[in-house]
């Protein structure tokens, strides 16, 4: 098991750690138990994010995807936001090794649950 | 700072050991089965290094059998046994918290049609010697059991399971790999039929291991070949590796009081200084239960492979219970036996010295931990909600 | 002098392949499971040397497992593949002038109830390939045939076997533990699914070998433990003598063509030599079909041992087929498979070279051993009989 | 499988190598097939051995237990000679190799059928 440079790097320097004080939306996926816990904030402005933040609980390769995605977002319409999958976000890190490849699922779903939260709180 | 604190899982090969390896590559390089001159110098080495072996176990020369590994000695201590003594029964009692070398043969043998009781621990992970006493049938081959474990260090009660097991008539099988040279002890008095060790967790070389094998204790070869090692293990003998385990062995029945006194100050000093310096840790295992050299701490919060991979960029290596450093995405089944919190188990990082270990890096470490570890529970949402709910 | 000719038993570790190993054991002794820098150091050099054997087998990384040696290789091919294969059949077909290595796992299997034809061979100590095709059934899940014989080294029609076992779709094996590094071919072309190959024929270290497992064929461990080499071989990894077997093909890959120049040269002289001083002597084996490393001659009315100590004696050291040298007093089994008369069997003497033998060894081998032989010969009743009776 | 200093010394100098022309006695026994042939020859006067010679095809025990075989009975009276058993020639040998034992046993059924012959000569 080797991780990339590019992920030991956003490991190493997570981007956007941290919380949104009173966000547009919130993501929270994944169990103590099995290893990870993400938790994703988002403010967004005209349909778009303009900020997003995380905090994780989990191995290197959950930081490290819960950071790119954070980039990744921000300033994306939440059409396109919502295009981003586990594959693009594995891309984007240059790979993750075979038994990781789980924790980019996460950084996904943290990120959808955090758009449906926030179209729930619209909604209403 | 390049700090090995990973000493359970492997050592560094003494420098005393490797010197006197090397003529038997370069020099004394013949095959033991040769009648030559170059046959008859590995023969002696082989020799020798079997009664090194012996002095320190405190066994005969002949009652050991030279493998490849820890691995290898359980395989064949446990199935050997069994093919061998058919009608010894075919009920097999372990443990939870056994290597998968043991557990995984012990399962093999399951689908095989043998019966398998595996007991469980207590919480600091330790077996109860009553619950192997209970397990006990009318046609139980074979108790194995470790005598020390390699995630947290218990230290089981050996001597009593062996008395119990001696009791029944029944052959005791002690996977030693970890006790050897850190602890002593005398093979013939835990009443022990088949020992393991492995001669990489001594500070002897890798791909070397030794199967005790009490002398009227018949064991089947799990594989066929030439006349060596009493039919009992075929294939040319390893010489440069089991002269380097032979000295391994010297060396660890000479310094073993010294070290056991050094290592467990060291690691002392270094379970006292975390605990005084980070909150919500939690050991696994009971101080005085566990090998001189073991520690096994739980940070709450975080997950174990970012705490590892942050200390090793910091020159600390070390290893974790943590599912995500395994190929298996399974967390420990040690800290599960013990009942130890998901979550924690996430969290757990082993620490396990040796002889090599200095006070320095003890203190380096205990400056860098507190900072890793409160900078991962930073960015932790678990740690954020305990902080809300003031817990 | 101190002459070793006897490299089809075990070689000498070449100083760079030693070189290579050094730093793994005290300066990059990482257990390769290890997520630190220490474990990763160990991983990338397994992964290495995994590259370095594949390029000499011509085979794909992924392809192979590291093993202990030629015998566990052996074991593993043999009987993982029958476990792991249960519809494949009940039937393996081998030869008479196996290694040990191959024919007791073979007749431990036939006690488990597998039907086993062990095809005959010619006075050359060569298989016929058609014998082979005769031998195939239905059920026949199996053919395992070695590319050179240890003993007399005659090298056997693999290909044209691997093309009928290709035929009837059935697994070949190849043990080519003394083919690898004395005869360049590429596994591929052979047509092997499996092939075992050992470190220490090969200048690199004892205690090493490797099984390529063809890409599609399945292989059951035969020991049970961690997630090491696929699951098929658990242990911790022999990293340092992983490493010097990498390094030993790398080596062999590269000097292979001028070595078996250099070495069948050596052996020509030794042979001629032979010939031209001593009278009633018989090659075992055909001097075109067998490796350019070995020449196993019979010398008429003396015993082999006596040969080889009085040899010894002189600083000559090699081996022989004689019943009193081996633990089992029966004479070489491949000798009686090549119908060799008893008593020229029981006169037998292998000189099997290396690429560190010198001219001069060979010229003070052929002052020395006519010699000797007279002095044997003036000693055995059986020359005085054939004198006496004019033959 | 290591042989004495003992048993080294009789077979790198072997005593009394060779053949006695018309002997009193003489044993041939073994089988080159088993890899172990030995011819004693014994010269008899007044019921002693005076002098006995061996030829030996086998191995490194075969030919020493033939040379010491051939000094312990030097001397004796043949009745004494015959006392002499694989075991005292083992002894005299400071042991031979457990794979080796079987050698001795040549010895001593060479000496035997060597005073056998002498006895059946003589009775004619
Ligand atoms: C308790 C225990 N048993 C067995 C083994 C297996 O030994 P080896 O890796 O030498 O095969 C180990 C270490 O890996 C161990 O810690
Ligand atoms: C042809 C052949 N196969 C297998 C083996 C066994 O190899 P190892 O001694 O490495 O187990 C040998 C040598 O001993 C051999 O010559």
């Amino acid at each position: 098991m080797e991780y990339s440079k590019k992920v030991m790097e956003h490991f190493e320097n997570p981007r956007n750690v941290g919380e949104i004080k009173n966000p547009d939306g919130v993501g929270r996926v994944g169990n103590p138990a099995c290893g990870d816990v993400m938790k994703l904030y988002i403010r967004v402005k005209d349909d778009r994010i303009i900020e997003a933040k995380f905090k994780t609980f989990g191995c290197g390769a959950a930081i490290a995807t819960s950071s790119i995605i954070t980039e990744m977002v921000k300033g994306k319409t939440l059409e396109d936001a919502l295009k981003i999958t586990k594959k693009t976000v594995v891309e984007a890190l240059d790979g993750l090794p075979p038994i990781k490849m789980h924790c980019s699922v996460l950084a996904e779903d943290a990120l959808k649950s955090a758009i449906e939260d926030y179209y729930k709180k619209n909604s209403q | 700072m390049n700090i090995y604190f990973d000493n359970n899982a492997t050592t560094k090969v003494d420098s005393e050991v490797l010197e006197e390896m090397l003529p038997y590559y370069s020099k004394f390089y013949g095959n033991p089965s040769s009648v030559h001159d170059f046959g008859r110098k590995a023969r002696f080495a082989v020799n020798k290094a079997r009664s090194q072996v012996a002095k320190l176990l405190g066994i005969q020369p002949e009652e050991l059998i030279f493998t490849s590994g820890g691995t290898e000695s359980n395989n064949l201590a446990i199935k050997g046994y069994l093919f061998a003594n058919p009608k010894a029964g075919r009920h097999i009692i372990t443990s939870e918290i056994e290597h998968h070398a043991v557990l995984n043969p012990c399962k093999e043998l399951k689908k095989q049609g043998y019966d398998l009781t595996v007991v469980s621990i207590n919480k600091e992970g330790v077996v109860n010697p009553e619950e192997i006493r209970k397990a006990i049938r009318g046609d139980t081959a074979l108790i194995s059991i470790m005598y020390a474990n390699n995630e947290v260090g218990s230290i089981q009660p050996i001597s009593e399971i062996g008395n119990i097991a001696k009791e029944h008539n029944i052959c005791f099988h002690v996977d030693a790999v970890q006790a050897v040279g850190k602890i002593s002890f005398k093979t013939k008095e835990i009443k022990a039929d088949l020992l393991s060790l492995s001669g990489h967790k001594i500070n002897g070389p890798k791909g070397t291991g030794v199967l005790y094998i009490r002398k009227g204790i018949k064991v089947k070869s799990l594989q066929q070949g030439g006349h060596h090692e009493r039919n009992i293990r075929p294939g040319t003998e390893n010489v440069p590796g089991i002269v380097g385990l032979g000295k391994a062995c010297e060396i660890a029945k000479k310094t073993l009081n010294e070290e056991v006194i050094y290592v467990s100050n060291l690691r002392n000093k270094l379970y006292l200084g975390i605990r005084e310096r980070i909150s919500d840790i939690k050991l696994n295992g009971c101080l005085e239960g566990i090998l001189p050299n073991t520690l096994n701490i739980s940070f709450a919060y975080i997950e174990g492979e970012s705490l590892l991979l942050k200390l090793n960029k910091k020159g600390i290596n070390c290893s974790t219970g943590s599912a995500c450093t395994s190929g298996s995405l399974k967390a420990s089944h040690v800290l599960r036996a013990m009942k130890v919190p998901s979550h924690m188990i996430q969290g757990s990082i082993r620490f396990s010295l040796g002889k090599y270990n200095k006070e320095e890096e003890i203190e380096y470490t205990l400056k860098i931990l507190p900072g890793i570890v409160q900078q991962l529970r930073e960015m932790s949402p678990l740690y954020e909600g305990i902080k809300e709910d003031g817990i």
